[in-house]
């Protein structure tokens, strides 16, 4: 339970003068909730586009352990390597194939997991198809998960903004991910939506046995949903421990939260 | 209160084959803050789209001011004084902080008071004038937000059309944002219709308040008497 | 030495007339993404549109320095007038098509234009009559620049000059910065959107009737093929120096032209155009985005 | 399967059967004969192609006023080919389809070589006023084949020995990338090599349709050339003499009959002065040549383009042909192009075994006070 | 009324428009100027009867907004107008030339190819065998009807809130309807050489050819969006290997034939690595670019490829007996048959497979697609490299067929042609393909007849597709996913 699953050391990131990230050291443990917060601007998306591999990090090391054990070094590997691995994410803004269906959407998450050939796309020989209609169920049941099976043949693009995010969740999961990274998957949902959401997680971290990093400035969720939260500003970690350290920390209720913190 | 400045009587709005308002009825008097909330898909974007004239209604009128705009391009209707804040954060990407603000003001010809308003909204977004002179696509999610938002002020509009200003801001701007809201509603007397999913605050600051259910209007009352009605805390407030 | 720097001038030449029809590409691909294949032809018909009125005028015993005036005024009008039309018939209606739809409406457009010069006029050459002054001064520079090419390497300064600051600077070229950027939020600010467009597509024909006149009286004939070659070295061009940048039109054209120069004079003309392509893979190998084009990566 | 398989299966047969199909037409009521035309007539290359259906549309409507073809009416039907291969194919065979006689074109060297076959079996006389590779009648492949204009090797030796004659010794051979153009460059060069007084300085071909030649014209002022042999068109060479002139380079410049078009001149201008191209001989002394002129001048109101003569003179003999055959056979019709002068705008011709004109005779023309001069 | 003055004024202004093109003609050789005023009048009057044509359109679209299908106009306006204006041509004497009046009209209607077919054959009577190929190709009345029998014997997958499926869409999706209408068209295509001229299988080879070079194409652009303008690169790589390799060592076509599938893949990557960082527009040009240096390096390495004069007597694929070109046509006819069913068969599976969505994702958004583990680089090059094996493939194959190539078939204005086929017809969609090769190719042909204004109204035309149907004539449809679960458990066993 608490072995290592992503370790994060001194990472930088810098924009041209600007530096986004300064020296981050973050942890992961496997099977763990933790969330990352931080005001407008703070480094937070930049961090997971560093984490994996959309951009190269200026400084710093980035290993992960798929298993726990073996570290694996991924700074400046490709995102596609990266997701081989176990790391799979969401997006801010979403980042949905638009014009495919909700279920083909799943089916590319399964991409990845899968070995059939062009040879074997032509021939479709049996083990191709087994594994075709492999992706099709995997794919099925990562849908009924999030609950959009009923959605399985719309077109991604006409599914409400709430449905959309489930939709990039359930994506994720279908690449076999050991660390799910979840950026603002609340965003644009009202209380009730939001709470579904949480139990959602809740529900993968049970049933998969895996870690979930989570980007999110509504706080009664992330309050409520985490076991670890680190908080950023300007690029430099500020603050980091259970919910209720953070939530009383005098530097987080100044740059973060404002005076009251639960709203 | 005076004659409604802004009405929308029974417009219905399509997306090429499909119908995503149903008739929709909603008055806006001078000086008010009305707030719209409603689930995911309700069509609250679509109305304030049909306001706009981006897609304009293929039944039904809009007026603005008396005068009927249902028929009157995008631009024009900007031109007489509606404003908004889109959602999805619809900048330019490829125009600095400086000069996404400054087309907020494309239609404005004094200097001094586009230089003076410009100061105002640094002021208000401190990140913003940090960030002046990077390019729009490159901010953050939040800041993205902010100047969205900053640039409808630019415009100084008689009727500010807010689409889910909160999403992706952290807390303490959300406040900051609802007493920007609050205090350009009081010292200006810019009426403003608000669309929000963070429906508790919405329904706060709010003078009146619609409620819509897949295009169609649900519930009309004081934002008062919505946020102690029962419907609403279940299936808005989460409670 | 000299030879050298007969090339240099001759590239320079080429490459100004490059960059003269650049610009249109550039400005209409900057504000609407469209490849505007048609744009060849528009320079082509602003280029018959003077040679008709030149002949005309020419029957009618006018000075010359007139006809060169009257000339460059009716194929601005007109070549504005084509470059009006053909995009609200072509591509006003897809503006909301998959992306690929115009560009195909371009191209029926490009060969749809070809085709009605050459049956309402001719398909065989015509003779250009020289419209520009031999001005005294430059007899000593002749091997260098003639007083035509002079014109047309000055009046590609100048306009990309006039262009830059009028984009720079205008209401009317922030309004096509903003649209070129979100046509949706542009609505949104105001900005007449279908105006900016139609503007975008008179201005950049207006320019390459200019290119049209100069250039053909240059040469000293046409026929309506006379836009097709051109076109796709001043798309080229445009590409090279970054899409929907002005001075990056110019400075694509310019290297193309001195790349071709160069390369015909020092290894040989009948590679040419292989030098000009394989230069431009290089260079948008290392910067995708052209030379002076905006790093177009978005934040995810 | 009905009449269709049997039509193809008479096609197919080959010999003698073309002319019962042709008895067969001859049988319809209008009689006609069918002169198919194929050529470039939309995209680049259409300059060199419609001149030549006007020039048989002229013939056509000439012969018919004074009564025809063995008392039959002419039909032009004109095929374009882009100077395609694959379109060149497609207009013989369409030609074939609509039961064509005899064909002038095509235009193109490339293309005609491409439509040959399927001329040659079906036994059709196909004659060109513009294909002017030398393989085409020079490799005996195509018994069928004729043509109106002198090979390129022809008039490149024709180029090379005037070149000579003038004293030329080191010359810059210039050619614009084309089938016709490079041929004749590269014949020029090789006889020029072949020589031991003279030699080749530079070998470059232009980009046709290129914005502006000055890089080349340096090129050519740098290489120390005394004298420049140009293969290719009107288009390209005005524009390189125009340019070379305005440089101040007033070296002796050659071309070919590509280049021998009045339209040359009146581009140039006063840059065209003193410039040399060969072409048939002593043609605007040609009675015939006049009637062309005229005929075209009434009809199209403009001056005729690119191997407008050799067109005429081409359905002139084919036409001819057919009339001293007394039929449309085959046989009977290359016999009488064999056989038989002609008068054409080109020359009183006939055409020998390979397919080339006899008679019309080359030589080099200078130009003078704006006029195509012939040099003894 | 305000209407009418609009309409006046549009006229006008093409008045204007086309007042120094249309009205002046000036010969500076002889200078000479002709003044054709009537050309203003017609333009008018032309402009006018289109601005007429379109509201009664407009006002029929409204007249039946809600159960209309928009086929059904599109039909109309494609196939009646031509229809009512061959009545017209027909009861004129179309010896004689065009008459002014008819050129404007025929500015207005593109897709006359039946006015070759009254007009071209000098006396020749109608016969039946011309019928085939007229019954095949323009499909609007005798499809609509069959289909209105299948109609709701095929399982239609509708998918909520996506706008209503068009007929060709319903026809396509219906795969129990499909099925026969497929297997007799496979009938007619076997027949069609033994009913038809010489003239008509010549050119259906042609065509089968540019289906090929679609299909390829449709790979790189339709499947996986990248915008190729150069792909007829690939098309000359395999007509000069099997030219060059039969001219030189007289290999035969047989050999020749996967050799050139090789070397367009090869190329295909040769061309795809550089360039995959490239996005859109910027890619176009680079392949555009590499398009022409192809065909350069063809027209100026004379001594490798004989240059512009191209290369002759390549033989043809042989055969047990030596074959007269009819026959030798027909035989080719039969192989191209036998390819482009090859072809539709594994391009149809390469869709429908897993490298197939990678492609279709990656259009959509290449970030996204790399988050989820998919190798931009490798997909891109295996959609490259595939696209150009088909390339490769009939570029054989052409060289074969005119037993001559030179560099004049591989030009710029192929691979624009070949984009437009895939554009036109419907990105992604094979029958779109076929039908953009149809309308782009086959029908141009068939109009050889109208000669001076064909490519006229072939620019119109593509214009006028656009401008109506921007996705194409036929939308590209795809595979709907069925899970069964019963099915996945056992398979999950
Ligand atoms: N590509 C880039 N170029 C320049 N600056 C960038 C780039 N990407 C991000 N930044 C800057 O880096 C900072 C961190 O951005 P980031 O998106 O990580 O913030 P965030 O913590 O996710 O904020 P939010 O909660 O608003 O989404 C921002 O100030 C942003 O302007
Ligand atoms: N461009 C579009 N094309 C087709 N359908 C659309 C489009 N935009 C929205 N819709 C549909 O219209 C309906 C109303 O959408 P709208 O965006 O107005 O909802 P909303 O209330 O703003 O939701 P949210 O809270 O997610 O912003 C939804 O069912 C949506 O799927
Ligand atoms: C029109 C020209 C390109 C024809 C040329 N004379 C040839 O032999 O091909
Ligand atoms: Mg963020
Ligand atoms: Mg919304």
């Amino acid at each position: 339970m608490n072995k290592p699953a992503l370790d994060v050391r001194g990472l930088c990131m810098d924009f041209g003068g600007l530096r986004a990230l300064n020296k981050v050291d973050l942890e992961v443990r496997q099977g763990e909730i933790a969330a990352l917060i931080g005001p407008n601007g703070a480094g937070k998306t930049t961090f997971f586009n560093c984490i994996t591999g959309i951009y190269a990090p200026t400084e710093g090391d980035i290993h992960v352990l798929p298993d726990g054990e073996n570290r694996v070094r991924i700074n400046g590997r490709k995102p596609n390597h990266v997701t081989e691995l176990g790391m799979a994410r969401t997006f801010q803004n979403i980042r949905l194939f638009p014009s495919m269906t909700v279920l083909e959407n799943v089916m590319i998450g399964r991409h990845c997991r899968n070995r059939s050939s062009i040879l074997g796309a032509v021939l479709r020989d049996g083990h191709t198809r087994r594994q075709e209609d492999e992706v099709i169920s995997r794919s099925y049941e990562m849908l009924e998960l999030v609950g959009l099976e009923r959605w399985a043949n719309e077109l991604a693009t006409n599914l409400p903004y709430g449905a959309q995010r489930r939709l990039e969740i359930a994506r994720a999961m279908a690449t076999e991910p050991f660390l799910l990274l979840l950026d603002e998957p609340a965003a644009g949902m009202n209380p009730q939506e939001t709470r579904r959401l949480k139990d959602l997680i809740d529900h993968i971290r049970e049933t998969y046995h895996i870690a979930v990093l989570l980007i999110e400035h509504d706080m009664k969720m992330v309050m409520s949903v985490s076991d670890r939260i680190y908080v950023m500003d300007y690029g430099q970690r500020i603050a980091a421990g259970s919910p209720e350290e953070v939530s009383k920390n005098p530097e987080v209720i100044k740059a973060y939260l404002g005076e009251d913190a639960d709203d | 209160m005076t004659s409604p400045i802004l009405e929308l009587r029974s417009i219905d709005t399509y997306y090429g084959k499909i119908q995503a308002l149903y008739g929709v009825d909603i008055s806006i008097n001078e000086g008010e803050i009305i707030t719209l909330i409603g689930a995911n898909g309700a069509g609250k974007s679509t109305t304030l789209m049909s306001i706009c004239g981006v897609t304009p209604p293929r039944k039904g009128q809009v007026f603005f001011q008396g005068r009927d705009i249902t028929r009157t391009s995008a631009e024009a209707i900007v031109a007489q004084g509606i404003c908004q804040v889109p959602e999805g954060r619809l900048i330019f990407p490829g125009l600095t902080v400086t000069e996404n603000l400054d087309m907020g003001a494309f239609l404005r010809n004094d200097r001094n008071g586009i230089r003076q308003d410009m100061e105002r909204v640094f002021e208000l977004f401190p990140i913003l004038a940090e960030r002046r002179r990077q390019a729009g696509g490159t901010l953050s999610g939040g800041e993205q937000q902010m100047l969205a938002i900053g640039r409808a002020l630019m415009a100084r509009p008689k009727l500010l059309l807010l689409d889910e200003p909160s999403m992706g801001l952290a807390p303490l701007v959300v406040r900051q944002i609802f007493d920007i809201i609050v205090q350009i509603n009081k010292e200006e007397g810019t009426t403003i219709f608000l669309v929000e999913q963070n429906a508790n605050l919405a329904l706060k600051i709010g003078h009146r308040g619609y409620v819509m259910e897949n295009g169609v209007i649900t519930m009309e009352d004081d934002c008062a008497t919505l946020l102690a009605d029962d419907s609403v805390k279940k299936a808005y407030l989460g409670l | 030495m000299d030879y050298f720097l007969e090339l240099f001038f001759g590239g320079l030449t080429r490459g100004s007339i490059y960059a003269l029809i650049a610009l249109g590409y550039t400005m209409v691909y900057g504000i609407i993404e469209l490849i505007n294949f048609a744009h060849g032809e528009i320079y082509m018909i602003g280029a018959f549109t003077g040679l008709i009125v030149a002949g005309v005028l020419g029957t009618l015993g006018f000075p010359m320095l007139g006809i060169l005036f009257v000339a460059l005024a009716c194929a601005v009008i007109w070549s504005a007038a084509y470059g009006y039309t053909v995009e609200k018939i072509a591509y006003k209606p897809l503006r909301n098509a998959p992306r690929l739809s115009p560009l195909i409406s371009a191209i029926g457009m490009s060969i749809f234009l070809q085709n009605y010069v050459l049956l309402a006029q001719t398909s065989d050459f015509l003779p250009f009559p020289q419209l520009t002054p031999d001005l005294a001064f430059m007899g000593p520079l002749k091997s260098f620049v003639s007083t035509s090419e002079l014109f047309i390497i000055g009046s590609t300064a100048l306009v990309c000059v006039g262009l830059t600051l009028f984009i720079k600077y205008t209401r009317m070229g922030k309004a096509m910065r903003a649209t070129a950027q979100n046509r949706k939020m542009a609505m949104l600010v105001g900005i007449k959107v279908d105006k900016v467009i139609s503007a975008t597509f008179v201005i950049g024909s207006a320019l390459a009737a200019v290119g049209g006149v100069l250039i053909a009286s240059h040469i000293g004939q046409i026929n309506f093929y006379f836009g097709f070659i051109a076109g796709v070295k001043a798309f080229t061009a445009a590409v090279l120096g970054g899409i929907g940048s002005v001075p990056g039109a110019m400075l694509g054209g310019l290297i193309l032209g001195w790349t071709e120069a160069f390369a015909t004079g020092y290894v040989s003309s009948d590679y040419e155009d292989v030098f000009a392509f394989a230069l431009l893979v290089l260079i948008l190998i290392f910067r995708p985005e052209g030379i002076l084009g905006k790093d177009s990566t978005q934040k995810v | 399967v009905g009449c269709g398989e049997q039509k193809k299966e008479e096609t197919a047969a080959g010999q003698g059967t073309e002319e019962a199909a042709s008895e067969e037409t001859v049988a319809e009521p209008a009689g006609e004969i069918v002169l198919g035309v194929p050529g470039a007539h939309s995209g680049d290359l259409a300059s060199y192609g419609l001149p030549t259906v006007n020039a048989a549309e002229l013939v056509a409507e000439k012969i018919n006023a004074e009564g025809g073809v063995l008392g039959r009416m002419v039909k032009v039907v004109a095929q374009d080919d882009e100077c395609k291969p694959e379109k060149a194919t497609n207009a013989a065979t369409k030609l074939l389809s609509e039961g064509v006689h005899v064909v002038l074109g095509h235009i193109c060297s490339g293309a005609t070589k491409a439509a040959l076959p399927i001329y040659t079996e079906t036994r059709i006389v196909c004659m060109s006023p513009s294909a002017t590779n030398p393989p085409l009648t020079q490799s005996g492949d195509y018994p069928n084949f004729f043509r109106t204009i002198a090979s390129d090797d022809a008039q490149a030796q024709l180029g090379v020995d005037f070149a000579k004659k003038i004293g030329l010794t080191t010359i810059a051979v210039i050619h614009d990338k084309g089938d016709y153009g490079k041929g004749f460059a590269s014949f020029a060069r090789d006889f020029v090599e072949a020589d031991p007084d003279m030699n080749v300085v530079l070998f470059e071909g232009v980009t046709p349709g290129a914005v502006d030649y000055s890089a080349v014209v340096q090129k050519i002022k740098n290489s120390g050339a005394d004298g420049v042999i140009f293969g290719g068109y009107h288009p390209e060479a005005s524009k390189i003499v125009s340019q070379m002139r305005k440089k101040d380079l007033d070296l002796p410049f050659i071309s070919d009959d590509g280049v021998k078009d009045d339209t040359f001149i009146k581009v140039a201008g006063e840059y065209a002065e003193g410039v040399y191209a060969s072409g048939p001989r002593d043609i605007s002394g040609n009675p015939l040549y006049q009637v062309a002129l005229d005929a075209h001048k009434a009809k199209y109101g403009t001056e005729p383009g690119a191997f407008f003569y050799e067109a005429y003179s081409a359905a002139l003999a084919l036409l001819n042909a057919i009339e001293k055959a007394g039929s449309t056979d085959y046989d009977a019709v290359v016999n009488a192009l064999r056989t038989e002068y002609v008068d054409t705008p080109v020359g009183k011709i006939k055409f020998d075994a390979k397919g080339d004109a006899e008679g019309v005779g080359f030589s080099m023309y200078q130009v003078q006070d704006g006029e195509y001069v012939e040099l003894q | 009324m305000r209407e009418v003055i609009r309409a006046l004024l549009v006229s006008l202004w093409f008045v204007f428009l086309t007042f120094p093109i249309l009205v002046i003609k000036v010969d500076t050789i002889n200078d000479i100027i002709v003044w054709r005023w009537m050309n203003s009048l017609y333009i008018g009057l032309g402009v006018l009867l289109l601005q007429g044509i379109w509201h009664a359109w407009r006002h029929l679209r409204t007249l039946r907004k809600e159960d209309r299908e928009r086929d059904t106009i599109a039909w109309i306006v494609l196939v009646c107008l031509p229809v009512l204006w061959l009545a017209w041509v027909a009861t004129r004497n179309t010896q004689k030339p065009l008459h002014p009046a008819d050129r404007v009209l025929m500015l207005l209607v593109a897709p006359l190819w039946l006015v070759d077919y009254l007009r071209s054959p000098a006396k020749r009577e109608p016969q039946w065998h011309d019928w085939p190929c007229m019954i095949l190709f323009p499909p609007s009345l005798l499809v609509r009807g069959y289909f209105a029998l299948f109609r709701k014997g095929g399982e239609k997958v509708s998918i909520p809130g996506v706008e209503q499926p068009s007929l060709m869409q319903v026809m396509l999706e219906n795969q129990k309807a499909m099925r026969p209408l497929y297997l007799l068209i496979l009938i007619l295509a076997a027949c069609y050489p033994q009913m038809v001229e010489f003239y008509q299988t010549n050119i259906m080879v042609n065509f089968m050819i540019w289906i090929v070079l679609g299909l390829g194409l449709n790979i790189v652009i339709g499947l996986a969006g990248l915008l190729d303008l150069g792909f007829v690169a690939f098309y000359a790589v395999g007509a000069y290997a099997y030219a060059l390799l039969n001219h030189h060592f007289g290999l035969s076509f047989w050999y020749v034939l996967p050799i050139g599938m090789v070397l367009g893949a090869v190329c295909g990557l040769l061309l795809g690595y550089p360039v995959l960082r490239l996005r859109g527009d910027y890619l176009a040009i680079v392949t555009l670019g590499f398009g022409e240096i192809i065909r350069l390096v063809l027209e100026n390495w004379s001594s490798f490829t004989h240059g512009p004069s191209g290369i002759s007597n390549i033989d043809r694929p042989p055969f047990v007996t030596d074959l007269s070109i009819m026959q030798a046509t027909e035989y080719m006819y039969y192989i191209m048959l036998g390819l482009l069913l090859l072809t539709i068969f594994v391009v149809t599976r390469l869709k429908n497979s897993r490298i197939g969505r990678a492609w279709l994702a990656l259009k959509e958004d290449e970030i996204a697609c790399q988050a989820m583990g998919i190798d931009k680089t490798k997909t891109k090059l295996a959609a490259f490299a595939l696209g150009a094996t088909w390339a490769g493939l009939v570029g054989v194959v052409f060289a074969a067929k005119t037993t001559f190539i030179n560099p004049m078939s591989f030009t710029l204005m192929e691979s624009i042609i070949i984009l437009s086929i895939v554009v036109v017809g419907g990105m992604g969609s094979i029958p779109g393909v076929i039908t953009g090769a149809l309308v782009l190719i086959l029908v141009p042909e068939w109009l050889r007849g109208v000669e001076e204004y064909r490519m006229l109204a072939f620019g119109a035309f593509m214009v006028m597709v656009m401008v109506f149907r921007p996705q194409g004539l036929v939308s590209a449809r795809r595979k709907v996913y069925q899970y069964d679960k019963a099915k996945a458990v056992s398979a999950h066993e």
